[in-house]
């Protein structure tokens, strides 16, 4: 019995010792949490956000203002469930400052929500495009510098029925949210030039046979535009040209992406030319893309030939943060009031140019309209076509206008 | 993965009773020893999900029957909290959160049933990949539904009602909530070890066919035991719904399905504490692998450390426990 | 009428591919009862190990014979060094397969990356191949369908026409009557085991190059393989063909017409499957 | 053993078990063919045959473990060929099995008791049994009469063969038997062991009949009235236990040389 009572004794003195919070609040820290999918599918996408943070710290020496910056990371499985878990933890336990993350529409969401319970961190988006993270009860103390899945298609819609000539379409996107708003951003701009959607296929995520969705896509078009991500694209792409097929694509922003270009297999000559919106292109001719690209391979040999959009959209993040650090000199007192004030006033220098925030603290930012090109060495990559500059959450239309589209879904815009 | 080598079946010793006093003591007074973090991410965390894995260990120790649909039971009880009560999707009814919770209980209560009654047709083996698969046909069903259940993005904003001036969803209170009801949930399974329906359950585990020959439905017991199971599931689930503030497809997918499976078996089926055991490492683990070894190869560790007990503790810790108390106790006969 | 037709043929192709996979799932699976839930993980491994021989050699055909051998002999080391000290401890061996998986696919996160890898399948199968009413359908398609018809007649004959073959059918109606006929039970299960992994190895390199392979397959392919072998009816390979054939079907046909809840519909065949008839198709009464 | 008390009265078949042209097949292997076989109430018969001749076959068909495929089954005067196991134990039908099945993980007490419980009411009940549940009395008194209450709160798996045997018979004899079916009680046991066995069931309650399969004619033919004779699924030869020794087919083909 005394033996049991010893157990639970050193037990408890155990759990005391563990449960204390990790209380160095210690002046001249700052502490920064990242978190991204760093397990299961989409973990390759994860470790590319998290390449982004650290160059950013790396190229400030993880110092600011004098202060040591120390980063924690977490990790999520792409689920909103583990993206709030993960934020607490980084919060609640590692008692972070900042938060940077996180990485897919639905966990933007959650950690958004999880941001109006906690006034004293600042959060900065990773690189979710969800619409309603910003758009609709936005959190005062959430940050995001980079844009939505609507912005990163400004303009494509306008370029393919101009330009390309594409009236009549199909579009393949998987079933949710995030490739519901990548194909609003597309069709708002592509019904209002005057093309026509015959058909949209929303395909389950995760999809990999798509032989019959290729064989149900009709002959009377002129182009599909595919809003699929990673392995999903490269499936849907290798299937339609091995059954022959030869409409032009156009591509949603993840669908043209280094996470897709630089898979392994026969190289798909069929992408070559395919136009794409994003807020990111692999040869910005600007010298600072030039310097982040260069910075990036150096620091990672072992990454992709060109930063990917989730290495890019974590590096702008971290990169906000650290500059308006530097502004305020560490200044983190009375609940960040300071650093957030100049955070919403910043004009932001970043490798894709200048970024500025609106009233619900969301990018207003240049996009770009790239086309798919080859390399010498056969590496694929996307060439800016055209810039649509500082493209604004509600692609320039009045905010109660747009809010009046409605939430994202399968059937939004109805584009009759 | 049952029983012990001790021959002599003994009822509850004094030791027993003291060790539930001391633990049930320090679980009281943890929150005011533990950081809110401590509290709720690991404690409360603990609490709920080994009161999941508390209705796979009552289902497998007690029955012999290993059902992973478990989270789904859990599940469709916090989707129906969420559909009926109020969300910030504004895709809630907006019922008063007591109508909802229970009605969200006995719904995910006769879903869990219905599973049993599927699932019985089979055992052993089998019922693990029937289970299996009507979960991951649950999470598919949930993830293209967005009628009523939205989908891929599920529901956030899912809170604990403020009663009592009290808001339950503060640290300590929530806390509290949690293990009022794991505790009853765990004594309730105690105690049904030794009721005519829980020796039957062990007498169907042990032997269905003589169970039938003594004159017991076998299949009625069975079902039976799915309901007291997903009637524990649905509480935990509706805990987890407050605890996250949000459930979506991602909370019933075959990650959190065989995480589960994990708690319970980690920690032992031999006894309904070793759902609390697994689900204490479990959580522990999940939030501070990531720290351990510094590099991005956590998930390793996690099934390194299943695979050890599974390998050499077929048990479980409780197992393990077990075998160094005999070990290290005084040889008596 | 054309996707009619279509929808069919993809069925047909894709429940070869399932066939190959589910197979071997339910060879293990009806002989040792040994619920293996890293054949998903065995199946991916396979594929990428497939590709690096492909890829070193410049051979699809040395991939696929690759991906067989290497997965074959690491089924037969763990039936080897794990399972045989766990027979007959079903939930066990279940158990260890499960932490088996999470393992593996770490590992092959750590070792190939979450990029998405294609096989450059040989030119004589690239492209299409003309048909009557169709017109035109991809030629490596038909020949996985070829594929899944030769192989499951070599396993109808090795399991009918061979001694071992029919030792293993014996041990699939009663074990117990296996091991009392004085049979090497141990050797029995030890080629099971091998040939079991080795088809999910062959498969991941035959599935990698009809679609392709990226982490998170593994999870993909073994809750197929379990859908199919639960409807077919465990440790038959008839039932494994015609439960991959339902499930092709009802995958395809879901996919062409109803596209929302098309996911769901396998597994309500699964569910209907188990009311009416728990044994599975062609599967015996436990 | 108490006798329940409860007067057995039988409308319509005078007959205890009554089968008409039972069969059962695995498959393509015929185990039992058109057996028939009537049982007074309270008669003690024995059932023998080579191995493999049908008679544990017989046993579930009868108590519905492996229900017959076709023919059909009266007890008392009731058709319970269609009745799932359960039903038909409840109607006064009790069975052991030639190898022990017994919950070994559970004391001989709660076997005990689970037996009571399966033909009483309150299967379901949530409670523990408190000790005013007349199973608790009814489980003492009938580990007295099969010899257990040393070992009433063992672990059935550290139970002696023996034991585990008295245990299978005391399951057996729970509520108010009519009809037992005795699955080889005495194999491997002594023959001290064999004599108490004898003894036990010559001092059953005379309402109570028995089906018994058994090797040893010694045994087998002291403790019944009559005998079937089953070969090849079939019913070979019925008689009582005279007739049957003296019976030269029987003498013959199965009882051989050494019985005479």
């Amino acid at each position: 019995m005394k033996k049991a009572l010893g157990v639970l004794i050193i037990c408890a003195a155990l759990a005391v010792s563990l449960c204390l919070p990790v209380t160095s609040q210690a002046d001249g820290v700052i502490k920064i949490g990242a978190m991204a999918t760093l397990e299961g599918p989409f973990a390759v996408l994860g470790q590319d956000g998290m390449r982004g943070v650290k160059l950013a710290l790396q190229q400030w020496n993880y110092t600011v203002a004098g202060k040591k910056i120390k980063l924690y990371t977490m990790s999520t499985d792409a689920t909103p469930d583990s993206a709030t878990r993960a934020a607490r933890k980084l919060v609640e336990q590692d008692k972070v400052d900042i938060v940077i993350g996180p990485l897919s529409g639905s966990e933007g969401i959650a950690v958004k929500d999880y941001a109006h319970t906690q006034p004293q961190v600042t959060f900065f988006n990773g690189i979710s495009a969800a619409q309603d993270t910003t758009l609709r009860n936005p959190a005062p103390n959430f940050f995001r510098f980079t844009g939505d899945g609507v912005q990163f298609m400004a303009g494509v819609g306008e370029y393919v029925v101009q330009v390309k000539g594409y009236k009549k379409i199909v579009t393949v996107a998987e079933d949710y949210s995030f490739a519901y708003t990548n194909v609003m951003g597309f069709l708002l701009g592509y019904c209002k030039a005057g093309g026509k959607v015959v058909k949209r296929f929303w395909v389950p995520v995760g999809n990999k046979d798509y032989s019959t969705i290729v064989a149900s896509i009709p002959d009377d078009i002129d182009a599909i535009f595919v809003a699929l991500g990673g392995s999903d694209a490269v499936n849907f792409l290798s299937q339609y040209e091995q059954a022959g097929g030869d409409k032009p694509m156009v591509g949603g922003t993840v669908t043209i992406d280094q996470s897709v270009l630089s898979s392994k297999g026969r190289r798909k000559t069929y992408m070559i030319g395919t136009p794409s919106g994003s807020a990111m292109a692999d040869n910005l001719d600007t010298p600072s893309w030039k310097k982040f690209v260069a910075e990036y391979k150096a620091a990672f040999p072992k990454g992709f030939p060109s930063p990917s959009v989730f290495a890019w959209g974590y590096y702008v993040s971290t990169v906000a943060c650290l500059t308006a650090l530097d502004k305020v000199n560490g200044d983190l007192s009375n609940n960040h009031k300071a650093f957030r004030e100049t955070l919403s006033k910043i004009e932001l220098q970043t490798p894709s140019g200048v970024v500025r925030l609106d009233e619900n603290r969301q990018a207003i930012a240049d996009m770009f309209i790239t086309e798919v090109a080859e390399r010498p060495d056969g590496v694929l990559y996307s060439k800016v076509v055209k810039v649509v500059p500082q493209v604004n959450q509600t692609l320039g239309m009045d905010r109660k206008e747009f809010l009046a589209l409605g939430p994202v879904g399968r059937n939004n815009p109805p584009c009759n | 993965m049952r029983g012990s080598n001790a021959q002599v079946i003994r009822g509850t010793s004094q030791a027993d009773v003291l060790w539930h006093v001391l633990v049930f003591v320090f679980l009281l007074v943890y929150p005011w020893i533990a950081s809110p973090f401590w509290t709720v991410q690991i404690g409360a965390q603990s609490l709920i999900l080994g009161m999941i894995a508390l209705s796979l260990t009552f289902l497998a120790g007690y029955g012999g029957m290993v059902s992973l649909a478990q989270v789904s039971v859990a599940g469709c009880a916090g989707y129906t909290v969420a559909v009926l009560g109020v969300n910030s999707f504004n895709m809630g009814l907006g019922w008063p959160w007591l109508a909802a919770v229970i009605l969200a209980i006995v719904i995910a209560t006769l879903f869990g049933t219905l599973i049993g009654a599927i699932s019985v047709q089979t055992t052993g083996i089998y019922t693990i990949m029937i289970t299996l698969a009507i979960a991951v046909g649950f999470y598919y069903f949930a993830r293209q539904n967005y009628n009523i259940l939205n989908g891929w993005n599920g529901f956030a904003g899912l809170k604990p009602p403020v009663i009592g001036g009290v808001n339950w969803r503060d640290p300590v209170p929530f806390y509290y909530l949690s293990l009022a009801v794991v505790a009853v949930a765990y004594f309730v399974v105690v105690y049904l070890r030794r009721s005519t329906f829980g020796l039957s359950l062990q007498g169907i585990r042990d032997n269905d066919r003589r169970m039938q020959a003594l004159g017991f439905n076998v299949r009625a017991h069975r079902i039976l035991a799915y309901t007291v199971a997903a009637l524990i599931a649905s509480f935990g689930g509706v805990l987890m719904i407050w605890l996250n503030g949000r459930i979506s497809p991602g909370s019933i997918g075959i990650g959190p399905t065989i995480d589960i499976l994990v708690i319970a078996v980690i920690g032992g089926l031999g006894h309904p504490v070793g759902a609390f055991i697994g689900a204490v490492l479990f959580t522990l683990l999940e939030n501070f692998a990531i720290d351990l070894i510094a590099s991005e190869r956590f998930n390793l560790l996690i099934g390194a450390v299943f695979l050890a007990i599974v390998l050499f503790s077929p048990d479980g810790l409780l197992g393990l426990w077990q075998k160094l108390r005999q070990w290290t106790a005084p040889a008596t006969h | 009428m054309k996707l009619f037709i279509m929808t069919i043929l993809n069925g047909l192709t894709l429940a070869a591919l399932y066939f190959l996979v589910a197979s071997g799932f339910t060879l293990v699976f009806g002989v040792m009862r040994n619920v293996n839930l890293a054949h998903g993980s065995l199946f991916l491994l396979g594929a990428y190990v497939g590709f690096d021989v492909a890829e070193a050699t410049g051979s699809w055909v040395l991939g696929a014979a690759g991906g067989f051998v290497a997965i074959a002999i690491l089924g037969l080391l763990l039936q080897v060094c794990i399972f045989r000290f766990m027979e007959g401890q079903d939930l066990r061996q279940t158990l260890v397969t499960i932490g088996i998986s999470i393992i593996l696919a770490d590992v092959m996160l750590a070792v190939w990356g979450g990029v998405t890898y294609q096989f450059e399948i040989p030119d004589a199968l690239y492209g299409v191949t003309r048909l009557p009413i169709i017109k035109v359908y991809t030629t490596y398609r038909l020949f996985i369908l070829l594929i899944a018809v030769v192989i499951g007649l070599a396993l109808w004959l090795f399991l009918d026409k061979t001694r071992v073959g029919m030792m293993i059918r014996a041990g699939v109606d009663d074990r117990d009557m296996l091991a009392a006929t004085g049979v090497n039970v141990h050797r029995v299960f030890a080629i099971v085991f091998t040939i079991g992994a080795g088809l999910a190895g062959f498969a991941g390199v035959v599935g990698g190059s009809a679609l392709s392979i990226a982490p998170g397959e593994d999870l993909r392919y073994l809750l197929a393989s379990l859908v199919v072998v639960i409807v077919g009816g465990m440790g038959s390979v008839g039932g494994a063909a015609l439960g991959a054939l339902l499930i092709g079907l009802a995958e395809q046909f879901g996919l062409a017409y109803s596209p929302t809840y098309g996911v769901v519909y396998t597994f309500i065949i699964m569910v209907l499957t188990l009311a009416f008839r728990p044994q599975g198709l062609l599967g015996r009464r436990a | 053993m108490k006798d329940s008390g409860k007067a057995q009265s039988f409308v319509g078949s005078p007959y205890a078990l009554e089968l008409r042209g039972v069969g059962r097949t695995f498959g393509a292997l015929v185990a039992l063919n058109d057996v028939s076989m009537n049982v007074q109430a309270g008669e003690r018969r024995a059932v023998l045959g080579a191995n493999g001749a049908g008679k544990t076959t017989l046993f579930n068909a009868i108590t519905g473990d492996f229900p017959p495929t076709s023919g059909r089954i009266t007890f008392f005067g009731e058709d319970i060929t269609e009745l799932p196991p359960h039903e038909r134990i409840r109607r006064g039908l009790r069975r052991t099995y030639q190898n022990s099945l017994l919950f070994n993980n559970l004391s001989v007490r709660d076997n005990l008791y689970l037996a009571q419980r399966g033909v009483s009411r309150g299967r379901f009940s949530f409670r523990r049994p408190g000790a005013d549940d007349p199973a608790i009395e009814q489980t003492e008194n009938m580990a007295r009469f099969v010899h257990l209450e040393e070992v009433l709160n063992l672990i059935v798996s550290a139970l002696s063969h023996g034991q585990q045997r008295q245990l299978e018979i005391g399951m057996a004899l729970a509520g108010a038997p009519r009809l037992l079916l005795l699955d080889e009680p005495a194999a491997g046991l002594s023959a001290a062991e064999r004599t108490d066995l004898m003894s036990m069931l010559n001092g059953l309650p005379s309402h109570i009949g028995f089906i018994i399969i058994e090797h040893d004619l010694d045994v087998a033919l002291k403790v019944v009235e009559n005998v079937t004779i089953m070969e090849n699924g079939r019913v070979f030869k019925e008689g009582s236990p005279s007739e049957i020794q003296e019976d030269p087919d029987v003498q013959a083909i199965y009882l051989g040389e050494s019985h005479r």
